[in-house]
């Protein structure tokens, strides 16, 4: 049996098709979810794609989290349910305090759109079990939202207990992808929460799972082939 | 120091969509009786100095040049005061937005 | 004082309209008045008045417009033609695609973020309108000089805009231009293009047909946005207590462009639409007389339920309103649930406003009176035709005759090195990321080609690798040397960017962007250009499936480069075939393709390193161009080339600095027999490429091109880290990188 | 109808790029004696009824849960009068942000 992975759709929502198919690609099946929905019906797990949802009017992801969807989303997420927030989707996490801080502005206040570079700091989620610790990945970013920040305690917090997912890899020239592109604490990228089943990044690894289209690596195809062990494996 | 408050935003005839999206999701949070929402910008300026007639027409100045664009939107300058209560100030130049 | 009604307006036929406020001459307030039979109402005369006006009517461009129609190639791709919202050709496997580009200088100037974002709006609803899901943007953008310091405002305010817009709304964007020179400082120019993509069978049409049917109105509610010319009507005519200003500009909303785009789809995919429009210049006017006018019947229209933003606008105002993101769609009856469930779905307000009549009259009613009872096509059709007056300017000679061919040579190698690093670095020449990475190129999961390239990609069909290139290109300077060779130009170069990634060039739209037609100077550039472009294309075998004009554009007397932007679209049959800029492989043989001739006129050096401006623009010779474009695709199909790219502004040496750049690797070059180093890097002509060829292939290749005919001139190979021209210079990747990339963030960062 | 205004301003902490840029702009501008400027978020919502404490309280709850994200940001609800001058309420919840 192929494992089902819901992707919702907010109004506003833009990758939820290349989602789609992305979890196509990894050799599951997308179930796509609509926000009016209270039913996630029968799905394993669930990916709150990128986009504008609600136009990021207020503050990005603010309007979302209060759908019908996401009262159940978050339930299940709590009792374990494999959950995935890529870029809007991971402020939706935040605004929903499924994960910890908050996403502002960019510092340099521009919409940032480029092939970055990543580290992989914590290879053991459920949507990271396919990297390994330290290895460096390229996937695109795009967004003017993408500050990461929280509060000393919880960022100390964070790195203590592993939950840095993810990281600018800031090593090289910033013109080849490397470098914090927005002002994020502690370069980071992503996070997940304690029990690694809900992760949250602002890079979109969607976009990078065929060789030909995008930057043209496949270097994201990792969340959705981990998930899929994960599941089985279960 | 002083602090300044200018609050800018859009003219009322002007399309919000913020205010909007902002409105239109209240009823989903259970808020009823608001019958309209308009989102803006407010800035706080640090002033040095004392905040004299010429101090506030040069910020009304700014407000007007800069952090406003009087095309489209409506400005107000505030001195706040220690209760932290703000008066517009309408000096000789006008607070709304001139052009 | 009480409505305007049909019946008053019969009535009191001595009373005076403010048509002039309004920008009717008096020939046509009288032309007006004869249509009808009696003097306008309010609402009558602001419709006329807005859909006679230069910009919705063409009025001093139709007569150089119609041959684009008469001179068309004979082409089996065109499905859509010139006169709809945008013009729709078929990609193959059943597929159609629908592309346009448009002009938004005047608001971008005044408020250049929403200026530009309302830009980007309107060309994707032209889009939605034709049925097709919108799949990319590119936005060809002229500014003033890059260090003025009205241009810090303006620029960055029009690139955050067309990213806040387009991004939000999800679509890539592939391409564009941005060039500075100071003749666009009091007028920029912003153009906005997009590609759509549908079935042969979604094709859709503005038109209001079947008796009976609904007209719907859906999307943002009316404000009192963009009614500039109504508003005179409303409030200093017709009621002196209203607010005489209205805004001039519009707010865009882009989430609600993105639901308008899913509920239209989605509607169009459960077949539950006749007809529709979207609504851009001219609002509900335009949008209700040209559905009527093209349909079978006539339309009644109650005005009283058009939701509104502003109760207190008027009938008039209302007609004209440019509130942005709205559509009108006709429905048959036992359609309209499902249709007004959909928007539900979407959170789109909806509202039936009218019905389609067996008359042949659009009427339209407020509070219960008729206000407006004409023959749709008199408005959306039958506006005024001038044949302007034109005259080649007289300073025209004197400006050929200055020959940039006389401009003092750099006198060695040192020099010539300075020069490269002077051109590859200035604000033209220099790298746009700092712009283009502020755009989503990835959204939607089809980017195949973004920029830098020579031309933008998307994937059409995942499982053929079917995809569609789109190029714009345009330069103001060949133009205004030449306005007929400065187009043909344009046409060449964007060409020869979508057949330097693989792609087979289609069609075209434009974008022709002049100073005022009331001057007969103008007016020349005008006809000469149209006329450059029609021959252009009918040599090319690509059609004109539409356009945009943009005239006006100047300061006070002085008027803009004539600057007309092609777009030219292409289709690959499969994109995994595509020809990237890039120099990837070290080893590979360069080979420039074509004839370099001693062509300077207008070119980047002269005005980087001369600030010239004058001779004669490069020849064009469209068969080769055609020549060139067939070797290019036949050698990305054959697996020939690993790297194409076209040469244009700047010459090779921009070209080489360009791919090496991209793909990490230097060059050597050695100037081959004929040529000296300084043409053969920084001559103009077209008709030229460079492209990688790797060494099993050269053979191949070179018999290729011996046997078609077109000069193949090995330059040089793929190697190091430096692009060193062998006896002249040395220059490192690492001293091109930064002359080439800090130039643009180092001005608007 | 009344109009209450909240006030949302990113916590002091928190870097704020915006105002910043407005700033670092001023000396350009030739505006001198301003030693810090924040840029926030003003609503303006028009309120159906009165405005008596157990709706000042809703609001108060909508600004925290909704306007605002505390974690990041600071509130403050005022209830405009018709001078335009607006006092802070300070009711039974604190007004600054409270969690
Ligand atoms: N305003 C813009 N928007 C999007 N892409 C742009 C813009 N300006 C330049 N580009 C892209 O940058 C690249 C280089 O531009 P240009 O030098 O004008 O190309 P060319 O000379 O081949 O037409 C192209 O890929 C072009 O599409
Ligand atoms: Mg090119």
């Amino acid at each position: 049996m192929t494992a089902r992975i819901g992707v919702v759709t907010f109004p506003g929502t833009l990758d939820d098709r290349d989602t789609q198919r992305a979890v196509r690609v990894a050799g599951a099946e997308p179930v796509p979810l609509w926000h009016r929905d209270k039913n996630l019906g029968q799905v394993d797990a669930v990916v709150l794609p990128g986009g504008f949802s609600y136009g990021d009017y207020l503050r990005a992801g603010a309007i979302s989290r209060f759908s019908p969807l996401m009262e159940t989303v978050i339930e299940q997420a709590r009792a374990g349910m494999p959950v995935l927030g890529i870029c809007n989707g991971f402020q939706v996490l935040t605004e929903t305090h499924l994960l910890p801080g908050a996403m502002l502005r960019n510092t340099d206040l521009h919409f940032v759109c480029r092939d970055q570079k990543l580290r992989v700091e914590n290879a053991e989620t459920a949507w990271t079990a396919d990297y390994t610790q330290g290895q460096e990945i390229s996937i695109p970013l795009k967004n003017i939202d993408g500050r990461y920040v929280a509060d000393e305690r919880t960022l100390d917090a964070l790195e203590a207990e592993g939950r840095v997912a993810f990281r600018y890899a800031t090593a090289g020239e910033s013109a080849d992808g490397y470098g914090n592109p927005n002002g994020s604490l502690r370069d980071i990228a992503g996070i997940t929460n304690a029990a690694g089943n809900v992760v949250g990044l602002m890079p979109h690894p969607e976009h990078a799972v065929e060789p030909l289209i995008g930057t043209g690596r496949t270097d994201g195809l990792g969340f959705f082939t981990s998930i899929l062990k994960n599941l089985v494996n279960a | 120091m002083a602090r300044v408050v200018v609050d800018v935003m859009l003219k009322p005839e002007i399309l919000d969509p913020q205010g909007q999206a902002v409105q239109r999701a209240l009823p989903r949070l259970g808020f009823e009786g608001i019958a309209d929402v308009r989102q803006g910008k407010r800035f706080e300026l640090e002033v040095e100095g004392a905040v004299d007639d010429a101090a506030l027409a040069r910020i009304h100045e700014l407000a007007e040049t800069f952090l406003a664009n009087t095309v489209i939107e409506d400005f107000v300058v505030k001195v706040e005061n220690a209760e932290g209560i703000e008066n517009p100030v309408t000096p000789d130049v006008p607070a709304k937005s001139g052009s | 004082m009480s409505l305007d009604t049909v019946k008053h307006a019969e009535q009191t036929p001595d009373v005076e309209l403010p048509w002039k406020e309004l920008g009717l001459k008096e020939d046509e307030y009288a032309r007006v008045r004869e249509i009808l039979g009696r003097r306008p109402t309010g609402a009558e005369l602001a419709m006329y008045s807005v859909m006679w006006s230069e910009h919705c009517s063409y009025k001093s461009s139709k007569v150089h417009l119609k041959q684009f129609g008469e001179k068309a190639p004979q082409s089996d791709a065109m499905l859509v033609g010139i006169g709809e919202n945008a013009g729709v050709v078929d990609v193959g496997e059943g597929y159609a695609v629908t592309f346009k580009v448009e002009s938004h200088n005047h608001p971008s100037y005044v408020e250049p973020y929403q200026g530009a974002a309302t830009g980007v709006g309107g060309i994707v609803r032209d889009i939605i309108a034709m049925g097709a899901r919108p799949v990319a943007v590119v936005d060809p953008l002229r500014m003033g000089a890059a260090d003025h310091p009205d241009t810090k405002r303006v620029l960055p305010g029009v690139v955050a805009g067309i990213g806040g817009y387009g991004n939000c709304l999800g679509l890539p964007n592939i391409g564009g231009e941005l060039v500075f020179d100071a003749c666009y400082q009091g007028n920029p120019l912003v153009n906005a293009g997009a590609i759509g993509v549908m079935r042969h069978e979604d094709i859709h049409l503005a038109k209001a047909s079947g008796t009976g049917n609904k007209v719907i109105l859906y999307g943002a509610r009316t404000g009192g946005d963009g009614i500039g010319g109504a508003s005179i009507l409303a409030s200093e005519t017709f009621d002196a207590t209203k607010p005489s200003k209205r805004p001039a500009v519009q707010v865009g909303d882009p989430f609600q462009e993105k639901l308008l785009i899913e509920c239209t789809l989605e509607a169009f995919a459960e077949q539950l639409v006749v007809g529709i429009q979207d609504l851009g210049a001219a609002g509900l006017s335009c949008a209700t007389s040209e559905l009527a006018s093209n349909g079978s019947g006539g339309m009644r229209v109650e005005l009283d339920d058009v939701p509104l933003r502003d109760s207190t606008l008027s009938p008039e105002e209302i007609l004209m309103s440019e509130s942005q993101e709205r559509m009108c769609a006709v429905v048959e009856p036992d359609k309209v649930e499902r249709f007004l469930a959909i928007c539900e779905k979407w959170d789109v307000i909806a509202t039936v406003v009218g019905e389609v009549t067996d008359g042949t009259r659009l009427e339209i009613f407020w509070h219960g009176e008729k206000i407006v009872d004409v023959d749709p096509r008199t408005v959306a059709h039958d506006g005024p035709v001038y044949e302007r007056p034109y005259a080649r300017p007289d300073w025209q000679d004197a400006l050929q005759a200055d020959d940039a061919g006389e401009l003092a040579r750099p006198a060695d190698g040192d020099a010539l090195r300075a020069q490269v690093l002077q051109v590859v670095g200035s604000p033209n020449q220099a790298s746009k990321a700092w712009v283009t990475d502020q755009y989503d190129r990835f959204v939607q999961g089809n980017t195949v080609l973004a920029q830098p390239e020579d031309s933008g990609m998307i994937r059409i069909n995942e499982e053929t690798g079917l995809g569609v290139a789109l190029a714009t290109d345009g330069n103001g300077r060949f133009a205004k040397l030449d306005p007929y060779t400065g187009a043909q130009l344009a046409l060449a170069e964007s060409y020869r960017n979508v057949a330097a990634t693989g792609a087979r060039p289609l069609a075209i739209s434009d974008c022709l962007n002049f100073g005022s037609p009331e001057d007969p100077d103008v007016m020349w550039q005008f006809a000469e250009a149209i006329r450059g472009l029609a021959d252009g294309c009918l040599e090319l075998g690509t059609p004109v499936t539409g356009g945009n004009v943009s005239l006006y554009n100047q300061t006070g007397e002085a008027a803009i480069h004539p600057t007309p932007v092609v777009a030219v679209l292409g289709v690959i049959d499969d994109v995994a075939r595509r020809t990237p800029i890039a120099f990837r492989e070290s080893g590979q043989l360069l080979y420039l393709l074509g004839d370099t001739r001693q062509e300077f006129g207008g070119s980047a050096w002269s005005d980087v390193v001369h600030g010239h401006l004058g001779g004669l623009p490069p020849k064009v010779d469209l068969g080769r161009e055609q020549l060139l474009a067939e070797i290019l695709i036949s050698a990305s199909r054959d697996g020939m080339i690993d790297a194409a790219h076209d040469l244009s502004d700047g010459g090779l040496v921009q070209a080489v600095t360009e791919s090496c750049l991209r793909g990490g690797n230097g060059a050597r070059l050695v100037v081959p027999d004929g040529l000296d180093a300084f043409t053969l890097l920084f001559s103009e002509s077209a008709g030229r490429a460079v492209v990688a060829v790797p060494r099993s292939e050269e053979l191949r290749f070179t018999d290729m091109c011996g046997a078609r005919g077109l000069p193949a001139t090995r330059i040089g190979v793929v190697d190091g880290d430096a692009v060193e021209v062998q006896g002249e210079f040395t220059l490192s990747l690492a001293e091109l990188r930064s002359a080439h990339q800090e130039t643009v963030p180092s001005l608007f960062a």
